[in-house]
């Protein structure tokens, strides 16, 4: 058990996206929600890379993770530009807050 | 045990643990910090799992790019002369329980399922294979991801970017 | 990877090479004509006109692009394209072309005209993810392209930054979007470590085999089914839809519910066909692997979605939102084409799409015009609309009456082609669900007709008068409408030319 | 035979008309008015051409060669991929003794209809272009021989419904418009439904020796159609034939209205504008009826006999409970909408009967109903166009202010009461001499019979409450009928007596079909094997 | 004289008076004095019909003329065969005398009413609607079948509603009309249901054909029972336009109509249709259904007769002797007195034409003046009608050398003879008890209208003989009110041309076992003995012969002392009405008040019928539209959503699945609640809840 193999990436990546999920869902903070989400895309990862090993399914895992981490990072870019015109426009970034429409 | 189960759960420990405060934690700066922690472990973790490569990129995309961009944001969004920079939390009951069934279910799925396993040690640099990979397989890919971010670049500056009334 | 084989990559591609490029195009027109903007459009519309080209002399063509030569089924490539494709591509496109001619017409597209071009460089990229999406054949691939045109439309949602609603629709779209996308990198992660790839081809095969865990392989599809779900707006997955519907300016609001939901629906019927579907009898009916039992899950989520739509949209008073609830009631009908698993259901989803497409984008429109004139999208401020501007109150009534799906409009038409499907696949309960569902949608529906000509008028409603264009793009959305409902001969038959989809 | 495609003529000519009257101008409304009669007039023209040269011993109903100006034609063509087979809809017309009593009642109350628009000022050219479109959508249901040209026409007329009554309507004109509309949709899905199965469960023969799946109701109709593993098939073990039998009678009965569907009728009634009540109970509830002859009964003839108690159930319990509702009444327009529900109740039970005098008086009683209905509601708009009231209460003695009106409703009161010399008698009575021959339905029969008591009981109270007693000074000053108004009144009335003292003219026209149809409702039997497969 | 020609006379005398209200109703307005047109028309049909009655009786005594058209042809019915309505007349001796009997009393009254109508405001009209009468009169007597009888029926009960109706601004006058046609068609729903019995079996409505199969042993669905209902059933219509127990209630209303009317059809003609029904079906009576009939008819005969007793106004007295009288008809009918029935409807249509009329007169004189109460000492002023009134009233009470002494005793003979064959006492017991009261009333009548002192002076000395046409026609009907027009022997009815050539007791048609003993054709010799046709037993021949003195004997004897007792009240004083009323004041108050059986019936079943339709109206008001509705109560009861309910209903948005759909769109769309965190946790629960219901383990 204690010897470390696949299932002890894979519950750490299941763990990192369960907190990521969390901190989406309870986190007031816009920047912060989006935090949680670079959780979640982190676990991901870990998980091609573990699978991509352990499988032998050769380098495969390890280039979706880098396509996800450039992913990331443009979603960072446009979720953050989107952000700051939130703020422009409310004043304040509490994603609970910004509710007109609904309903 | 070894060590690099030792390591691993180093590792595991700082990933997990300060993933737990990025997610907890009132403060938002500290969050950020605690965020930096998570991915460096998560870097480690990709060393771990012999990919080099891309555990230089996470360090300088995600901790050198991601992460100061995230803090940016928090910057530009919080006035801050505000020293305590806090965010509040919501529905956490229902979130917690729901995150945690999830978890259970997560967690299950990873441990019962008898996953394909048999390692084998990888080369000691897989930065060569991967480019080759890049413009060969995922060459379409790649060049989707090129316009990927020119998109990301044209619609950050579009809608940041100040009207002009 | 030989070079023959990527020329033939290429020229499978060229559709999208020349979106690509169109889209260079544009950011760079973007950039010389910064003074002057008023060639932009123009040049999206010879980009659109071009791809059609491409696209349509595609028609026939069928076969796979960037094989993995590394694998043992090198055969099965990244991309497939075939005419189930080239059909929906064809609708993400009319859609493009009617957008583009729409946003000629928008006043609020007209007030950001110093960023058209990032807008139609955005609608670009929108564009380009929906192809990928509807011929990828690659996980990696599928979500790489979601995320491309995902991100393209968090910012246009929010493009116009003309009221709050802009931005919040975006950042919600945003969020929503995000956690869906992540739910299904997940998935797709699971999938992976059960096989070791990510093209559905090769999936297909070895799930097959024993050894997959069908536990984790359910989990696997229905995080999957999570990011796909909330592409086509179905319920549960489809919270995001009317807040976003309602905040977005109008006319990414009508592409998203048309060209975005076929791209979401094209890949949803080609990731399921390919991966999970073993073979097609010659009855055309479509055998699934027994590892997920894909059939109860979307007869689940169809039924829930067509109810929630309906019955959400009952109490909405803003048009853009009864819309939205109502296109998140159609992607229920839709979905009931996808349940019976046969070529029967998939010929009535592509021949829903093409009338889908011109009653939402019709009545989009039409919303469009009202609140140009207006500046309301209220439904109380319609009232005595109907005979101050009889055009445009017919034309909607029309599109209305198509959607709710009474003959002689096209609506009809799909909506029989979609019970004829089920009827044959003795699947009565859905149907009869399924039409008290519509008697459900005519509620709403009627109830705009209702406003415009029952309901007295506070004050008398203004006279609006439409321009040549604006008639004439009307009426060519609104006479397929009738013409189609009366003889829809072309329409089956064109969808019935478009039914290969490349698989095992 | 006629050289000219009459039955489309009838149909389309309305549609016609309806494009011209969009491009009339505005200003003169005058002009639209005497166009939409002009029409509505050729349309009886048309219709008397189509009698003069009816053959009255075609038998028609399922046998195509015996029914009458066919017109028929590939419509839609969808050739073959092997597992979807050919798709074919044919625009296929043709009348037999069972619609053409129909066609003719359509033409003739809607050029009354158009006469009684007259006062119509509000939005001439709209009214008048819903008006005829109603018109074409009425005259399809009767004329269309393939199920999906039939469901075509019969959803058509929903729309322009919805608008003449929600437009031009009374107070509460939406509530009603919007609930004649839903309840009607509500209906017709079912009925949408089991068209759908019935395509699957049978095949038509084509020239080519093909078998091809079909919506031609005749088809439908030979049990040797039908493959045995259709859902709808009855050598199918588990077949739906009666769930869909049940399904499409309750589309049917909605429109008929049928108890407990009927709720939607008073309060459309009540809120439609006149001439729209008048076309509603004149030609709309028959659809409901016509229907269920023309498709119900001769598609699952199993299933009707298994059913014709209940069918005469429920028409005993339209008859009384109709009647008994109406007796409470104190709105004019309400009470003559639930006397019609008394009335079609006439329908269901001469229906139930599945004998040649039974459906008769049925067929003969649709089209009796809705001449006598369709005066009976210009009575109620004559009145209300003057005096803007309803009230039952609100009159009294109006029979010495207008002597010729209140003649012309004694006519048409003693003629919905069932008076002997009005054709309502003739109807009535062969519904029960029909009905009461059966057995199985001979109790239900007899207490059906009370409805010729209440009904004499609501319209005489009525016309007591109105007419008689001493003159109401309120109206003092009223008007007897006019031109206009006679030229409503007469034809109805010379109608309802010249049937009602020579029925024979309109029972020979459907008589031979009547007995086709009942020799080939009692006697088909559904499940012998596939013919030639 | 062929028999073609006596079809076409008739059925020219059957549209004659069509023709005339055809005429009158479309050219009244134009024309004056067309009233005329109609009355010669009616002295035209008159003629025809004595011509016709003339050949009928003298050349085809013993044949029936029939003629008939196919009216509604149903070829060849699957399983039945073809099935032909027909319609057509035919002319037996009884149609042949009541064409005149109705053409003439039409004819007077048409004659009469030209003088007591004249100034009516719609004068014509009147005429009118009275030659429509005569027309579905002289239908329901020409008839050959159950169908066109049903049709006539039915269009004398619109020429009655409409002629009691005639002063509609009255609302006594449109209530009357109203309850007589509907109580009318209480019974019209009997017979209705009889005759549907009939043509199931037959599919045929002819007479004729029906008798000989039913005589065949073709009985409807081969059951007797089903035979005594149909008779029993068809006897219904009788009641109601007979005006039997318990439907009676509508004739004395009736009486709101002008008076002419009310002699016409209130009296003469059209209450005796229900009689003359009865004589035509009275060859397939069953025992059983004749018993139903003689005891409708004797309990009719005698509750009218209590009633009558001590009414006031002169035309309810008349009303209720006129129910009393039909009820011995039917009575007699019941007890298989064939024969007489038939009489004394020929004989009570004259006389009772002439009361009718006679008080018509009085009334006229009397400025519309009704109750006797007022009246008194007319003989000076109104001779003449005095007197036709009085020979009227002696016929009416059963005194010899009249008409109504003939037929009356051949009633009671019937019944005492029936008594004593089947036991049944009580019947003739009822009949002589009502003879005496008839003639007690009949006679009070008389001497409270005419005898004695003005009660009304102003009244009385503006009162004068009526002119002319109104004398004559009761000058006519008394004549006819002399036995010399039946029978040379005043005490022989049997012996007279009336019955002995005319009209004779049909061969019944019913299975033998199920009539009366007495009603069994005995054996052929004993049948060669009596009259050929006759099938009753010798032994009712000889019980007929043993009645007919002691039935002459007592009915003399009660005839007698009502009029003595008459007398006695009213001429002499002897005895104080008054205070004997005070001393029965129960039984006076339940005879004043007619049994108070118009109140009970309008409590019970018009009022519950009123009741019960309020109710289902309600009903469906609230229930049946309410289920499908979403109900206002259910509204209320949700009180969160009752503000929204309210909103919904105004908006016009109810409908069947309101409360449903509206609940759970309210709940959907409770969903949306615009925080995207909210919804991102719908979706991770959506996920797990995916996953629970789809794990494939």
């Amino acid at each position: 058990m204690l010897q470390v193999g696949l299932t002890h990436f894979l519950v750490v990546s299941a763990i990192l996206f369960s907190l990521g999920i969390y901190g989406i869902v309870t986190r007031k903070n816009a920047v912060m929600v989006l935090m949680g989400i670079e959780l979640v895309l982190n676990s991901a990862n870990i998980n091609f890379v573990a699978f991509a090993k352990y499988g032998n399914y050769g380098l495969g895992g390890q280039i979706i993770a880098l396509f996800v981490i450039i992913l990331a990072a443009a979603e960072a870019a446009i979720a953050l530009a989107i952000v700051l015109n939130i703020y422009k426009t409310f004043a304040n970034v509490n994603v609970d807050e910004i509710d007109k429409l609904k309903e | 045990m070894n060590y690099y189960d030792i390591i691993f759960y180093l590792f595991a420990i700082i990933t997990v643990g300060s993933a737990v405060f990025v997610v907890t934690t009132r403060n938002v700066i500290y969050s950020a910090f605690f965020l930096l922690f998570t991915f460096f472990g998560v870097t480690g973790i990709y060393v771990l799992l012999g990919a080099d490569f891309l555990a230089v990129v996470q360090i300088m995309v995600y901790i050198g790019g991601i992460l100061i961009l995230l803090i940016f944001g928090v910057m530009l969004t919080n006035t801050i002369t505000n020293v305590e920079i806090r965010t509040g939390t919501l529905h956490l009951l229902p979130a917690a329980i729901g995150v945690g069934v999830f978890m259970g279910a997560v967690v299950s799925v990873m441990i019962w399922t008898d996953w394909k396993s048999q390692p084998v040690a990888n080369p000691v640099t897989t930065t060569k294979s991967l480019g080759y990979l890049l413009i060969n397989e995922y060459v379409l890919i790649f060049e989707l991801l090129g316009i990927l971010l020119l998109i990301a670049l044209i619609g950050a500056a579009s809608i940041a970017r100040r009207e002009k009334e | 990877m030989a070079n023959t084989n990527l020329y033939h990559s290429l020229s499978l591609i060229t559709p999208e090479i020349f979106l690509s490029v169109a889209l260079v195009v544009l950011v760079l027109a973007d950039l010389v004509l910064h003074k002057d903007k008023k060639l932009i459009p123009y040049i999206a519309l010879l980009g659109i006109i071009g791809t059609g080209y491409l696209t349509i002399s595609q028609f026939g063509m069928s076969g796979f692009a960037f094989q993995n030569s590394a694998s043992m089924f090198s055969s099965y490539g990244m991309i497939t394209v075939d005419s189930f494709g080239i059909f929906f591509k064809s609708i993400v496109l009319i859609s493009s072309l009617l957008i583009i001619l729409f946003s000629f017409q928008s006043e609020e597209i007209q007030k950001i005209n110093d960023r058209i071009g990032e807008y139609y460089a955005l609608i670009f990229g929108m564009i380009l993810g929906m192809f990928f999406m509807i011929s990828a054949t690659d996980l990696i691939l599928i979500y790489l392209s979601m995320e491309l045109m995902s991100l393209s439309s968090y910012v246009l949602a929010g493009f116009t930054k003309l009221r709050d609603r802009n931005s919040e629709a975006s950042l919600k779209y945003l969020l929503y979007g995000a956690v869906s996308s992540g739910l299904m990198l997940f998935g797709i992660s699971l999938v992976y470590g059960l096989t070791g790839t990510t093209n559905l081809y090769i999936i297909n095969s070895l799930i097959q085999g024993p050894q997959i865990n069908l536990f984790t392989l359910a989990f696997a599809c229905i995080l999957i089914f999570a990011g796909i779900g909330y592409k086509i707006s179905s319920a549960p997955f489809h919270f995001w839809t009317p807040d976003v519907y309602e905040g977005a300016p109008i006319t990414i609001t009508a592409f998203l519910s048309v060209a975005s939901k076929a791209a979401g629906f094209a890949l949803l019927i080609r990731f399921i066909k390919t991966t999970f579907v073993s073979y097609v009898d010659p009855n055309g009916w479509w055998h699934l692997i027994n590892v997920f039992d894909w059939k109860t899950l979307i007869i689940a989520v169809s039924i829930l979605t067509m109810t929630l739509g309906n019955f959400s949209a009952l109490w909405q008073n803003n048009m853009k939102r009864m819309l939205a609830y109502s296109s998140i009631a159609h992607a229920g009908y839709l979905l009931l084409g996808l349940v019976v698993f046969s070529n029967q259901g998939l010929i009535a989803i592509l021949i829903y799409f093409s009338v889908y497409l011109l009653m939402n984008l019709g009545a989009f429109l039409v919303v469009m015009l009202i609140a140009n004139r207006i500046g309301s999208e209220d439904i109380d401020d319609y009232n005595g609309l109907g005979i101050t501007s009889p055009f445009l109150s017919v034309s909607l009534a029309i599109f209305l009456i198509s959607l709710t799906g009474l003959p002689p409009t096209a609506g009809f038409i799909g909506k029989l082609y979609l019970f004829i499907a089920l009827v044959d696949a003795k699947m009565i309960a859905v149907a009869v669900i399924a039409l008290l569902n519509t008697v459900v949608s005519l509620y709403y529906y009627i109830r705009v007709l209702k406003h415009l000509y029952l309901v007295k008028p506070v004050k008398e409603p203004v006279a609006i008068t439409t321009s040549f264009s604006n008639t004439v793009l009307v009426s060519v959305l609104m006479l397929p409408v009738i013409f189609f409902g009366i003889y829809f001969e072309p329409l089956v038959n064109f969808a019935k030319s478009c039914l290969l989809i490349l698989g095992l | 035979m006629i050289g000219f495609p009459i039955l489309s003529l009838i149909t389309f000519l309305p549609i016609l008309g309806m494009f011209i009257i969009l491009a009339l101008p505005k200003e003169q409304p005058k002009n639209v008015k005497y166009l939409t009669l002009a029409i509505t007039a050729i349309q009886v023209v048309l219709a008397i051409i189509l009698l003069a040269n009816y053959n009255y011993s075609a038998a028609g109903i399922y046998d195509e060669k015996s029914f009458q100006f066919i017109e028929k034609f590939r419509w839609i063509n969808i050739t073959g991929i092997s597992w979807l087979g050919t798709v074919k809809i044919d625009y296929f017309m043709g009348v037999d003794g069972l619609s053409t009593p129909m066609v003719l009642l359509t033409a003739l109350i809607s050029f009354i209809a158009t006469l009684s628009s007259w006062t119509i000022e509000k939005s001439v050219k709209g009214y008048f272009a819903l008006f005829l479109l109603l018109d074409a959508g009425m005259m399809g249901v009767f004329v269309a021989l393939d199920f999906f040209l039939f469901y075509i026409f019969w959803e058509l007329m929903l729309l322009p419904m919805y608008f003449l009554i929600g437009i031009w309507g009374g107070p509460r004109k939406e509530y009603a418009a919007i609930k004649f509309f839903i309840y009607t949709l509500f209906g017709s899905v079912f009925i949408l439904l089991v068209m759908i199965g019935l395509y699957f469960s049978a095949t038509e023969l084509m020239q080519d020796g093909a078998r091809v799946h079909t919506f031609n109701m005749l088809a439908l109709m030979n049990p040797a159609n039908y493959s045995p593993d259709g859902i709808l098939s009855a050598l199918n073990p588990n077949n739906l034939r009666l769930i869909a039998y049940i399904a499409l009678f309750a589309g049917f009965a909605i429109k008929i209205p049928m108890f407990p569907f009927h709720t939607w009728l008073p309060d459309a009634h009540v809120e439609a504008p006149t001439p729209i009540s008048v076309i509603l109970a004149g030609v709309l509830l028959k659809m409901g009826t016509y229907g269920i002859l023309r498709i119900s009964y001769p598609m699952f003839p199993d299933i009707t006999r298994q059913l014709m108690w209940y069918i005469a159930l429920f028409g005993m319990i339209n008859i009384i409970y109709g009647a008994l509702v109406a007796l409470a009444q104190k709105d004019f327009k309400k009470l003559i909408a639930y006397s019609s529900v008394s009335h079609m109740g006439y329908v269901l039970l001469g229906m139930a009967s599945l004998t040649t005098v039974g459906i008769n008086g049925a067929i003969f009683q649709m089209f009796n109903h809705g001449t006598i209905t369709a005066m009976l509601f210009l009575i109620v708009g004559v009145i209300y166009d003057r005096t803007h009231t309803r009230g039952l209460n609100d009159f009294g003695g109006l029979a010495t202010q207008m002597p010729v009106y209140t003649g012309f409703v004694t006519v048409a009161f003693f003629a919905a009461i069932g008076l002997p010399s009005m054709s309502g008698f003739v109807s009535e009575a062969l519904v029960f001499l029909g009905a009461f021959g059966v057995e199985l339905i001979r109790v239900l029969t007899m207490i059906s019979t009370l409805g010729i008591l209440l009904g004499a009981g609501y319209m005489l109270w009525t016309l007591q409450r109105i007419f008689f007693g001493p003159l109401n000074e309120k109206w003092a000053s009223l008007k007897d009928l006019d031109g206009r108004e006679y030229a409503m009144f007469i034809p109805l009335t010379i109608i309802i007596i010249f049937l009602g003292v020579y029925p024979s003219g309109m029972l020979n026209i459907m008589n031979t079909s009547v007995n086709s149809l009942v020799s080939f409702v009692t006697t088909t039997i559904h499940s012998t094997s596939l013919g030639g497969l | 004289m062929n028999e073609s020609l006596i079809v076409n006379l008739s059925i020219i005398i059957l549209f004659l008076p069509l023709l005339g209200f055809v005429t009158l109703i479309f050219l009244g307005k134009w024309i004056k004095k067309l009233h005329l047109f109609e009355v010669f028309i009616l002295g035209l049909a008159l003629i025809l019909s004595i011509v016709v009655m003339y050949a009928k009786l003298s050349f085809y005594n013993v044949k029936d003329i029939v003629a008939a058209f196919t009216w509604i042809s149903m070829g060849n019915a699957p399983a039945i065969g073809s099935i032909n309505i027909e319609l057509g007349i035919k002319i037996d001796n009884i149609t042949a005398i009541m064409l005149v009997v109705v053409n003439l009393i039409s004819f007077l009254v048409h004659m009469f009413s030209i003088e007591y109508m004249r100034g009516d405001k719609r004068y014509t009209r009147y005429f009118a609607y009275l030659g429509v009468f005569t027309f579905s009169m002289l239908g329901i007597v020409l008839t050959h079948n159950f169908l066109m009888m049903y049709i006539y029926w039915e269009l004398v009960g619109l020429s009655s509603y409409l002629l009691i109706g005639f002063w509609f601004e009255k609302k006594s006058a449109s209530d009357a009309a109203k309850k007589a046609f509907i109580v009318n068609r209480i019974g019209d729903i009997g017979m209705f249901i009889g005759i549907l019995i009939l043509f199931t079996q037959y599919k045929t409505f002819t007479f004729d054909v029906i008798f000989q199969q039913i005589g065949l042993g073709n009985l409807p669905f081969n059951s007797t029972a089903w035979l005594t209902a149909a008779g029993i059933l068809i006897f219904m219509g009788a009641v109601g336009k007979s005006a039997q127990f318990p439907l009676h209630v509508w004739l004395p209303d009736a009486m709101e109509g002008p008076t002419p009317v009310s002699a016409l059809i209130h009296a003469a003609t059209m209450v005796a249709a229900g009689v003359y029904l009865c004589v035509r079906i009275f060859v397939m009576l069953t025992a059983d259904a004749m018993l139903v009939i003689a005891v409708v008819g004797a309990f009719t005969s005698l509750i009218a007769a209590t009633i009558a007793l001590t009414q006031n106004d002169i035309k309810k007295v008349l009303a209720y002797s006129t129910v009393s009288q039909l009820g011995y008809m039917v009575m007699s009918v019941g007890v298989g007195a064939y024969t007489f029935a038939f009489f004394h409807l020929v004989t009570h249509a004259f006389f009772k034409a002439c009361l009718f009329l006679g008080s018509g007169s009085v009334i006229h004189a009397m400025h519309h003046e009704q109750d006797i109460r007022n009246m008194g000492g007319l003989r000076k002023k109104l001779p003449i009608t005095y007197y036709t009134f009085l020979i009227s009233t002696v016929a009416i009470s059963g005194v010899p050398f009249t008409s109504g002494f003939l037929s009356k005793d051949g009633i009671l003979a019937g019944t005492l003879a029936f008594g004593k064959l089947t036991s049944h006492w009580l019947i003739p017991a009822m009949g002589f008890l009502v003879a005496a009261m008839t003639a007690f009333y009949m006679f009070r009548l008389v001497i409270l209208t005419f005898h004695g002192e003005p009660r009304d002076h102003h009244k009385y000395e503006h009162a004068h003989e009526s002119p002319f046409v109104m004398v004559a026609p009761l000058v006519v009907l008394a004549t006819l009110s002399i036995f010399i027009w039946y029978t040379p022997n005043p005490f022989a009815p049997a012996d007279g041309w009336f019955l002995k050539n005319w009209v004779k007791t049909p061969a019944q048609v019913t299975p033998v076992q199920t009539r009366f003993e007495f009603m069994k054709p005995s054996t052929e010799e004993a049948k060669a003995e009596v009259h050929g046709e006759i099938t009753h037993s010798v032994e009712y021949t000889e019980t007929m012969h043993w009645a007919h003195y002691p039935a002459m004997i007592l009915s003399l004897i009660v005839a007698g002392l009502g009029i003595l007792i008459a007398f006695m009240f009213y001429q002499w004083k002897k005895i104080s009405a008054d205070k004997l009323a005070e001393k029965l004041k129960t039984l006076y108050k339940l005879s004043l008040n007619k049994w108070y059986l118009d109140e009970i019936y309008d409590a019970t079943a018009v009022s519950g019928t009123l009741g019960f339709g309020s109710i289902l109206a309600w009903f469906d008001n609230k229930i049946v539209d309410g289920i499908v509705n979403g109900s206002a109560h259910v509204t209320q009861l949700v009180s969160k959503f009752s503000n929204l309910f309210d909103t919904y209903v105004v908006d016009g948005f109810v409908n069947f699945t309101a409360f449903f759909s509206g609940f759970v769109g309210l709940s959907f769309r409770r969903l949306q609640t615009g925080k995207v965190q909210t919804y991102i946790i719908f979706v991770v629960f959506s996920i797990i809840i995916l996953l629970l219901i789809f794990k494939p383990f």
